[in-house]
């Protein structure tokens, strides 16, 4: 097998170890509730329900959902079935509303806002530390302490300050939802027009904050890159700066790289307390709700599925940072 | 002749003058292949050649230096430590540079590597691929197969120079000496044989004490060594900083050897 | 030690969040005691703008939001606090033995730690949180502190496992020094200054943390934290009232704590990290 | 000088890494026997094991196969109080005097460490003689080096005080990883003549390895060449450097630059 294929080998294992380590943390936890799990899940969601059948019929669903009466590994299996098979569980607040929907309606919402955001804010994040860091002086007076500042704002707080400013003071963008309630969803310029309005500011407040942390880790790498032995060597045998300036970038980007992978988790949990502030019709904001409904269902398929979209970021990032640093082909070979 | 930054660059580095640094394992960029290292040079100063031309070129050169043409295909840490050095030295001396200077090149090898390295660099100077070189180091007995001429240096100065044959058996400043009488080799006699210590360390280059900046350390100090500037003498063909003249200087080293 | 800290004086940045968050901790401390009323009382109508008597307005309930902002600063720095301690101490303790110990154990260990990096934090965060019924902020410091150990962990075995093999190690170790003494004397020091930048990051993300969770609604109870200011905020829908005093100030408060941490941060990266690496 | 009596011997000692398919053989069935009072050169290239098996011998590895004697008896090492014991007798210089040093403590705190570990109850005269005299062994003055921090000082000082600390600890066995490489030509000289001194003023039996048969041959009695794990040839300095047998020594000779032989570049 090809060292690279070896390499996919290898990680695909570890993600797949941790596949089941995310799963069975989201299963053992909720279930850390003292006592019965459902009862405790039924009094709360039947409180004020008088009909006895209403209330059998639901601690029922919930009895053979979680499959109460076996034992805890007889559970997991079929929370692992369930899974498997698509059944993530009813809805308390939307019931009998199954969470897959709930999820499958917001999933589009949360992506079309998050990937953007974070490449564009990564992207731009490091084309500016490069620059700081190769241009010196005056680029690097201004972006490195701004970029620090603005690293140091959590993704929530520039997203309150947005919606204060643009929405709710100067009435630019509208303050809540991923488009106009009042239109009827369809595909035509008027609706996408409204859906792109909706999407600025939460969008916005992703990138500033990305930039500002991937600009300072860029500047680093890259003047770590700048002081080392092949950038005096090149230099020494008449290589035009512009080519070097070339050769540092991609070596500094690579190491930014496996950073992307692994601020990916903290990055996705900020942008979906983001959508909480503009009440985007995502993930974050679906958890909000449930959080507040005592939705056990509804929150325990949110955190899955953001332990699945985490741990799937990762992995793609793995391949294609092994696919391009030609230094990780050449251990895999060491290690036969 | 004065040249500008970007005439240096395009003019003299690399083509007149080339440069071999002391830490080849870093010195090549570790995500280009060697072959895409040496096409960005030609793009500098052979603009005329296609790829193709400077594969060709890059091949033949390789192989006259006894490196065969994969390493061109490889990344740098797919090389030993050893080869990673000849692969330096050939890419430094493809455009036939007049001058090279090797920054200890050796100085981190395994004796048998090390070997290779001084035969490659003999062998580019035997083919008139370079026309001078200057190899610095602290390795005496290599300069002395490597080089004509030994330059020695000590706290910034150089404080003397002659042939290497004058150098080594015959050094006229006493710090030459002593750094002669500290060669080891394996050698009949070597065992038993006493070898020459310097007291003290060198000067911080911050502060240069005035008068021989060697004078601290030398066993034959005067009080005249302290004072004013301490200029190059010339005897015969060679040069020396030191106030006392050499034919005194061979005769203390001649007592002490007693 | 003492030289450490003197350099640590002279740098701008290092100083500008130290002088910054020591401003923050006195003011938070002292004025509880000149003003001695409950946050948690309500004294005036809903959203009331700020004037000379309410400095930062009132809130939803009608209560002193800037009250409630020094109590919800005073909570988040000791949210941080204690999560900061916390997650350093299972760190250096792990990455400790992963990197001195080697072997099987530091595959073990490594591998654990590789598994909850990527994991998000949050996640677990989140869940721990929903089965915990009463929450005080002790023990909301303390899940924050489980659950963010692992950057902590990998910077401290990468350090540990490269000092182990140098030579003063091998020297103590052929002196007879016990394991415990070799990692006192001759490891902590080394890494001292990298477990300090650690926690006062692991504070800053502690902060940001509690910040989130209680902005989702699983905050400590029976307290006031700027998270749960700006939970309350949006339940109550603030924003559309135009009560900008209910959410800016302790969303901004949030930027000025995380930010002087930073500058600590960076101010002794720099100090440390070039002699470090020399 | 070199007496009959063995300090230490290893027979068939062999040291393995890793497993499966990343097994490498470091050290591959080397046996020795080395005599109180001498010098004994171990010389080989970079991954002829030389290293690894000077770390056997100082019991920071545990050998694969084989086994080590020690005045006459096997060494045991499996308690802590084992090897403190054994450690008692032993002491090393490394290659890197920079990763030698703690970096946070002063030259005076090494010193008076060392004063420590031989358990000594000494007054304050009596450390500061002893400091003195170590320093004053190496060729240092102890009043320009005490309130000093490693960093501070050369490379060359610094394996200095390397020997100092072997002089006061006087170790029966004192092994010395390629103590002259990273230091200047007549730091090296005056190196290996404290070596060699405190071989004949303390009966010391010394280890030194190298990668330079020059070195090995001026400074030591008995020499052992590795090649690949193995010990391809061993005898006294002067047989094996002046009369070789072995191929591989014969390269490695021929390898070295001369001053008065010609050296064969063909």
């Amino acid at each position: 097998m090809s060292a690279y294929g070896k390499y996919v080998v290898k990680k695909f294992f570890w993600y797949f170890v941790t596949l089941i380590v995310a799963i069975a943390l989201n299963f053992l936890l909720p279930r850390m509730i003292e006592g019965n799990p459902v009862s405790v899940i039924v009094a709360q969601m039947t409180q004020g329900m008088t009909e006895s059948d209403t209330i059998k019929r639901v601690y029922d669903t919930f009895a053979a959902e979680f499959g109460i009466d076996q034992p805890l590994h007889v559970q997991f299996f079929i929370y692992v079935k369930n899974l498997l098979t698509g059944n993530w569980g009813t809805s308390f607040g939307l019931y009998p509303k199954p969470v897959t929907e709930i999820l499958a309606s917001a999933i589009p919402w949360t992506i079309g806002l998050q990937l953007p955001a974070i490449l564009v804010g990564w992207i731009i994040g490091n084309v500016l530390g490069a620059v700081a860091a190769y241009r010196k002086g005056v680029f690097d007076k201004v972006i490195f302490p701004v970029a620090l500042f603005v690293n140091s704002i959590p993704f929530f707080t520039l997203a309150i300050i947005m919606l204060y400013a643009f929405a709710l003071t100067l009435k630019w963008f509208p303050m809540h939802g991923g488009y106009d309630y009042q239109m009827i969803p369809s595909l035509s310029w008027e609706f996408i027009g409204s859906v792109l309005r909706h999407h600025t500011l939460p969008f916005l407040s992703i990138v500033l904050v990305t930039i500002g942390g991937q600009a300072i880790g860029m500047r680093e790498m890259s003047i770590y890159e700048l002081n080392s032995d092949y950038v005096l060597y090149s230099k020494l045998l008449g290589i035009r700066d512009s080519r070097i300036a070339r050769y540092v970038f991609r070596n500094a980007m690579l190491p930014q790289i496996t950073g992307l992978a692994l601020s990916i988790g903290t990055m996705v949990g900020g942008s979906l307390i983001c959508e909480i502030v503009f009440s985007y019709p995502g993930i974050g904001t679906w958890m909000f709700t449930a959080i507040r409904q005592l939705d056990y269902p509804l929150i325990s398929g949110c955190t899955l599925l953001i332990a699945l979209a985490v741990l799937l970021a990762n992995f793609t990032i793995d391949l294609i940072y092994g696919w391009i640093d030609p230094r990780i082909k050449a251990a895999q070979m060491e290690d036969q | 002749m004065t040249l500008g930054k970007e005439q240096l660059r395009s003019r003299v580095s690399g083509r007149e003058i080339s440069y071999i640094p002391q830490a080849a394992m870093n010195a090549l960029n570790p995500t280009l292949r060697i072959i895409r290292f040496i096409e960005d040079i030609m793009k500098e100063h052979r603009p005329e050649l296609s790829r193709k031309q400077v594969w060709e070129l890059a091949v033949e050169r390789f192989e006259t230096l006894n490196l065969s043409a994969r390493v061109l295909e490889s990344y740098p840490n797919e090389l030993s430590g050893g080869m990673k050095q000849r692969t330096v030295i050939a890419i430094s001396t493809i455009l036939n540079p007049k001058v090279l200077i090797a920054d200890e090149p050796t100085s981190a090898l395994d004796v048998t590597s090390q070997k290779a390295v001084i035969k490659l660099l003999k062998h580019l100077l035997e083919k008139g691929y370079i026309q001078s070189l200057v190899f610095i180091t602290h390795e005496l007995p290599l300069l002395y197969h490597v080089t004509d001429d030994i330059m020695v240096m000590y706290a910034g100065e150089i404080v003397e120079r002659g042939t290497a044959e004058q150098m080594i058996f015959d050094p006229i400043h006493p710090y030459t000496k002593k750094l002669m009488g500290s060669i080891i080799v394996p050698e009949e006699g070597m065992r038993g044989h006493k070898l020459a210590a310097i007291p003290g360390t060198p000067p911080n280059l911050k502060t240069v004490p005035e008068g021989c900046r060697f004078a601290d350390r030398c066993t034959y100090a005067q009080s005249e060594c302290r004072q004013g500037r301490i200029e190059l003498q010339t005897f015969q063909d060679r040069s020396y900083r030191c106030i006392v003249p050499a034919d005194t200087l061979r005769e203390w080293y001649a007592h002490e050897d007693e | 030690m003492n030289h450490s800290v003197r350099i640590l004086l002279k740098s701008p940045k290092f100083m500008l969040g130290a002088v910054l968050l020591l401003l923050m901790i006195g003011v938070v401390m002292i004025y509880p005691l000149i003003n001695r009323n409950d946050p948690l009382e309500m004294i005036a109508l809903a959203y009331q703008p700020p004037d000379s008597k309410l400095l930062l307005g009132s809130d939803n309930f009608g209560r002193d939001l800037f009250l409630e902002l020094i109590y919800g600063i005073r909570t988040s720095l000791q949210v941080g606090l204690i999560a900061g301690v916390f997650a350093t101490a299972i760190g250096l303790v792990i990455g400790l033995a992963s990197g001195y110990i080697g072997g099987m154990i530091d595959n073990l260990l490594t591998a654990v730690t590789n598994i909850f990096i990527v994991i998000p934090s949050f996640v677990i965060l989140i869940l721990i949180s929903v089965s915990i019924d009463s929450r005080s902020s002790f023990v909301t410091a303390a899940i924050i502190g489980i659950t963010s150990w692992p950057w902590t962990a990998r910077a401290v075995r990468a350090q540990t496992s490269s000092l182990r093999n140098r030579d003063h190690v091998n020297i103590a170790k052929i002196s007879g020094y016990s394991t415990p003494r070799i990692i006192m004397y001759e490891i902590l020091p080394y890494i001292a200054s990298y477990v300090v930048m650690a926690f006062v990051l692991q504070m800053a993300s502690g902060i940001l943390a509690e910040a989130s969770i209680s902005m989702l609604g699983l905050g400590p109870y029976n307290t006031i934290s700027l998270g749960i200011i700006m939970n309350w905020a949006l339940v109550f829908e603030a924003p559309v009232a135009g009560a900008w005093w209910a959410f800016i100030p302790a969303a901004l408060s949030i930027a000025v704590i995380t930010f002087s941490l930073y500058m600590m941060n960076t101010g002794m990266d720099e100090i440390f990290n070039p002699k470090i690496r020399s | 000088m070199k007496t009959n009596e063995v300090l230490i011997s290893g027979k068939h000692l062999t040291k393995v890494f890793g497993y499966g398919k990343h097994k490498t053989t470091a050290v591959d069935d080397v046996s020795f026997e080395f005599h109180k009072g001498e010098i004994i050169s171990i010389v080989g290239e970079s991954g002829s094991g030389k290293t690894t098996l000077a770390k056997m011998i100082m019991g920071l590895l545990k050998e694969s196969s084989g086994s080590i004697s020690y005045m006459g008896k096997p060494r045991q090492l499996k308690r802590h109080a084992d090897r403190k014991k054994y450690w008692k007798h032993i002491q090393a210089i490394f290659q890197d005097p920079f990763s030698s040093f703690n970096q946070f403590y002063k030259v005076e705190k090494l010193l008076l460490d060392c004063i420590r570990l031989q358990g000594l109850k000494l007054s304050k005269e009596e450390q500061l003689q002893k400091m003195k005299e170590a320093c004053s062994f190496v060729n240092l003055k102890y009043e320009e080096l005490h309130n000093k921090y490693p960093f501070e000082l050369s490379g060359g000082q610094m394996q200095r005080l390397m020997i100092a600390r072997i002089f006061m600890l006087h170790p029966q066995l004192l092994i010395a990883d390629e103590p002259t490489s990273m230091v200047d030509a007549c730091s090296r000289s005056t190196i290996l003549d404290m070596l060699l001194k405190l071989r004949d003023e303390n009966g010391m039996t010394i280890i030194f390895i190298t990668h330079d048969v020059g070195l090995a041959y001026y400074v030591s009695d008995t020499l052992y060449i590795m090649e690949r794990g193995k010990v391809v040839e061993s005898g006294p300095a002067e047989d094996v450097i002046i009369h070789p047998q072995h191929p591989y020594t014969r390269q490695l000779i021929s390898d070295v630059p001369k001053v008065h032989e010609a050296w064969d570049l063909s």
